[in-house]
């Protein structure tokens, strides 16, 4: 399955880690925070159309 | 303009009003590279153009927060927008107020310091000459990055971040200018490069200060 | 349908991206997915480079992008600046952190990749000095936007700064240029078909770039309408608190 | 008329406070605003000044022409009192200060720094700079804070005398000043959250 | 004193509160340098130490005026110094919150940094250890400065011109035992020097800014 | 007796601005301070709290026992109402900071930034803090400055239960509070030059 990536196997695998990793973590941020922020919206609006 | 010139310039003068400071601030930067880097001549006599370079704009840099922060903290920019003076023209006026306590000294100041650096010879001139064609851009950059950050209390860092990715041909430039120069080879290319980015940022920049300047008295 | 400025209405963007996003992300992930896969598992080693050709895969989308992120926050600043649409703003504040993770994975991998061709991982190459201004820019930018509380006002400033550091960051790009002549090549993605890599090695480079392109477009949708319901939020606290 | 305010509303940190506002002062005039903490004076004294831009409606008033003093005074501490009342006067193009010194009683402080001045007397200086600008309409917020009895006197004195000389006063204040003026209470003109349920406009409201 | 530090680090978290931008300083200051001096590596790596310290330092310094003049602008620290708690604590708070905000931040970005100035190998542990026992003793020698400078505004400069000669002994040993660490050298001699400076100022110097501080509230 | 001033003199910038002051304050007492700008309020009230040293006479008050509210508020523009109170109660070893939310009706603005607030409300704030001190001794400078009508009346309130708990209250001002005080005007104790002409003494003078 693995390629043979021969006497390059650190330099390549580490691109491929350290560059999946920071994509994953921009979009595990980005959702998370979207996620957060509808909560808290909904929460607002809820709470004015109860009162109002 | 010339009242607004006179009393910054009379303020800068004044006790704790920050004259000298910038001089005295390149100054220990100079003294301090020896301590960190070695004191080998041969070394620091290499590295002497780029350092006079660098110490004079983190000089520049350092007050560049007072050249509206103390006027909009105590209301005074507000009252200056409602004078009969364009924000152009303040912009202007606080830049040549910052070159004239900040950049000119500096400028005056490089050859005392090359000295202390073991400058060769050639570059003396060419250090001086290069400082002051770079350090009025210096000016006119930094005062607009003190017009973005003025509403900011202690905004100086996040002046310090968004004005030195600007400097950075200035730099380069001036620099350059410099190292050809103590190298006694031609400086003449970077030269005119300098010289035509000071006159584009004080010919264009002015109006972006203006404009932010606006937006941050709202 | 109308003019394409409706979509810069809040409310009309958000109906829109409600239908788009799901499919630009699922896009997004199958090109990704197999661009990287392909590339990776598929291609063979280069003769010289050996198999850390297959960085390229991810070093070239990423630094296409980095540098197309900062263009797209010009445009849309300039939007704003004109126009007033609050959309336009915050599309370019919810890219400047994709732009900035696109710059730095350009940088890691091309570092990365450094460390077995040049020998060493940083060298102040025109190219990556430049990279390094870009993501010095980023940072401002979103330092900038982070430290006024003032949401308009915010828009207005970033947006100045982003144009006057366009000018700026070209002069950098010719400044650094002067100052150093550099180990890096030149554009290998050219219409000039000669020019190019070969085949093998340019097929699954495009899908990448393509899955590149589709994940930006979705993380900036997904970002966009995530601020522009904080800054409802924002605004109807602020409302309620004014009683 | 020199200054028309016509249907004016008016935003503070993207809020609407004020609405519906209108009123007009002629030369001679003086108007108060009054209204409970936080109704929005500050802001609407700083719209008409041109630092913010309104929300809605008209503001007929050539900013030439009008002079301003904020919850600040915008004093240098380091200058003296003559310096810094000299600069504004130069900013606004005129020289003479010695009317103005003389008003707020401020000849004993003349040579003395701004810093080493009480807080009232800080405040005395902040309101002589209005009589060195030379401009006819006064917009002033709250400007008898921290003043004694005598010092509010000679305040009403400097404000009846411009007044006299046909300019116009407009100012926000919690306290009585015995000037001859109509006062306009802001309360009524809070603005009222509009229902906007189905979706964002342009304000996200 | 846990209500003070955390309120410090809270506001420097805040918008425009100010952590991560020494960081941003220090990261733009050693970018700066090879415009500055030029692009060779061998030269780069041969004044890396030093550079970095000395970038270290001045990340520091641009720091230290939020310290105490925020606080004494605002009147807070008349009513701090009215509160039940002694200057001394105050003291030690600021210069802990300090450098929690500015010199661990630092001490943990060095080594990338050190990257781009193609520090030799070895170099890194000892940069990373000498620069972890050097900013203690720059944030106590920092918060004594601003300790002095409070009284004035935008003392800013003021203050680098006290402090830096202070930072010199902390500079010099700290940058040695970067230096000898780079080039395979023995750092031990300079390291224990550090770390005596460090512990002694950190045991002294809070008594010295507590007094300046009553003098400076009259 | 809780506070006790026995022929103090101050000076402010070395200048002796009032001499011969005594008075005494048990608890449940106030005290309104009254005289010109520039008389020496500010700087008196200083002296009290211990920020400034007397130039002669004694002043006998638990400093412990003690808060100070100054001109400036000390608010942090970026900390929200809530987190700025809290931030004096922990300090000051207390927890509950509701009543002081309470008594100056800060409730709806608890979660706003201080920064974002009106004069009048940075200033109930400000005074909101007092409440959250624990101490028994209040010294105040110009507490209602920038207030409307209503908030003075809520500080009136707020000492008045102050000084009913067995609390003492000092205070600088220049308008009524409708408080059942003491009322000492401080014009009589200004200080005279004296003529030390045989050369300089310590003082220079
Ligand atoms: C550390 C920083 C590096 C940065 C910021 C960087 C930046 C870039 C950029 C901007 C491009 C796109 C150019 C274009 O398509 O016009 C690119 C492409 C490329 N880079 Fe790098 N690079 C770095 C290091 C390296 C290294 C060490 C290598 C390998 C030896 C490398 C090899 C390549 C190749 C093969 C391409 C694709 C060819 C091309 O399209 O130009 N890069 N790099
Ligand atoms: N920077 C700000 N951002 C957001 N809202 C603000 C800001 N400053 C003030 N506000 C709010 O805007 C409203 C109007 O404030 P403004 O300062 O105009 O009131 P004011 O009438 O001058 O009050 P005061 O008598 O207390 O000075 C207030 O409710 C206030 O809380
Ligand atoms: N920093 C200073 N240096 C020297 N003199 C000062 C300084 N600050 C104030 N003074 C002077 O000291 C005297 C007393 O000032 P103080 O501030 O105590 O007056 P105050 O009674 O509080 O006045 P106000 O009602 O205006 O607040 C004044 O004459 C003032 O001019
Ligand atoms: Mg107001
Ligand atoms: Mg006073």
């Amino acid at each position: 399955m693995m390629p043979e990536l021969g006497k390059y196997a650190g330099a390549v695998l580490s691109a491929y880690g350290a560059s999946l990793a920071l994509l994953a973590a921009l979009v595990v941020a980005s959702l998370w925070r979207a996620r957060r922020v509808k909560r808290a919206l909904d929460r607002v609006e809820a709470r004015r159309d109860g009162t109002a | 303009m010339s009242a607004l010139l006179l009393r910054d310039l009379r303020l800068a003068f004044r006790a704790g009003g920050g004259f000298g400071l910038g001089l005295a601030f390149f100054l220990i930067v100079t003294v301090l590279v020896p301590f960190a880097v070695g004191p080998e001549t041969a070394l620091l006599s290499r590295i002497a153009p780029g350092i006079l370079w660098l110490g004079a704009l983190l000089a520049c840099l350092l007050s560049l927060d007072r050249i509206l922060a103390l006027d909009f903290e105590d209301g005074s920019l507000d009252l200056i927008a409602t004078a009969p003076l364009p924000l152009e023209a303040v912009a202007v006026v606080k830049a040549l107020a910052h070159w004239l306590t900040t950049g000119l000294p500096l400028v005056l100041a490089a050859p005392v310091l090359g000295l202390l650096m073991s400058l060769p010879g050639p570059g003396y001139l060419w250090l001086t000459l290069s400082l002051a064609l770079g350090t009025p851009a210096l000016s006119v950059i930094g005062t607009f990055g003190a017009a973005l950050t003025v509403g900011i209390k202690r905004g100086g860092l996040l002046l310090s971040l968004l004005v030195l990715p600007l400097y950075v041909p200035t730099l380069i430039f001036g620099a350059e200018v410099a190292r050809r120069g103590a190298q006694g080879l031609d400086p003449q290319a970077p030269l005119l490069l300098l010289a035509g980015i000071t006159c584009g940022t004080i010919a264009l920049l002015p109006f972006a200060s203006a404009a932010v300047l606006r937006v941050n008295l709202r | 349908m109308g003019s394409i400025w409706e979509y810069a209405n809040p409310r009309k963007f958000m109906a829109t991206t409600d239908v788009v996003l799901p499919w630009v992300a699922a896009l997004a992930g199958i090109a990704l997915v197999v661009g990287l896969a392909w590339g990776f598992f598929l291609t063979p080693d280069d003769y010289r480079q050996g198999s850390t050709v297959k960085i390229i895969y991810l070093h070239v989308p990423s630094a296409l992008m980095a540098i197309n992120t900062w263009l797209m926050m010009l445009v849309a600043s300039l939007i704003w600046l004109v126009r007033r649409h609050h959309v336009s703003a915050l599309a370019a504040r919810a890219a400047a952190p994709v732009g900035a993770v696109m710059t730095l994975i350009a940088l890691v991998t091309g570092a990365i990749w450094g460390q077995p061709m040049w020998g060493t991982w940083w060298a102040w190459d025109p190219r990556l000095t430049s990279f390094l201004i870009l993501f010095l820019f980023y940072l401002g930018y979103i330092a900038l936007w982070a430290a006024i509380d003032n949401d308009d006002a915010a828009a207005d400033l970033t947006s100045v700064l982003c144009i006057v550091g366009s000018v700026f960051a070209i002069l950098s790009r010719y400044a650094v240029n002067f100052w150093n002549q550099g180990l890096h090549q030149g554009a290998s993605l050219s219409l000039d078909k000669e020019e190019n890599v070969a085949d093998v090695f340019y097929q699954p480079l495009l899908v990448c770039i393509a899955g590149f392109v589709l994940l930006f477009l979705a993380l900036v949708l997904l970002r966009t309408r995530t601020e522009i319901r904080a800054r409802r939020m924002r605004a109807l606290l602020a409302r309620e608190r004014m009683g | 008329m020199d200054l028309v305010v016509e249907d004016l509303a008016i935003a503070r940190g993207g809020i609407p406070v004020l609405e519906g506002l209108s009123f007009a002062l002629g030369p001679g005039e003086a108007l108060v605003l009054r209204g409970p903490n936080g109704i929005g004076k500050t802001t609407l004294l700083r719209t008409l000044a041109g630092l913010q831009p309104p929300l809605a409606g008209r503001v007929s008033l050539d900013r030439e022409r009008m002079a301003y003093a904020a919850h600040a005074d915008g004093l240098k501490a380091t200058l003296s009192v003559t310096e810094n009342l000299a600069f504004w006067a130069r900013l606004h193009g005129l020289r003479d200060i010695a009317p103005a010194l003389a008003a707020f009683a401020l000849d004993p402080l003349a040579e003395r720094a701004a810093g080493q001045l009480s807080a009232g007397q800080k405040r005395r200086l902040g309101l002589a700079r209005l009589m060195v600008t030379g401009r006819p309409v006064w917009v002033l917020d709250e400007p008898t804070v921290s003043l004694d009895r005598e010092a509010v006197a000679m305040f009403a004195e400097a404000v009846r005398a411009h007044l006299a000389g046909g300019g116009l006063a407009l100012m926000a204040t919690h306290i009585d000043l015995g000037i001859e003026a109509r006062v306009l209470e802001l309360a009524p003109f809070r603005a009222v959250p509009r229902a906007a349920r189905d979706g964002f406009d342009e304000a996200f409201l």
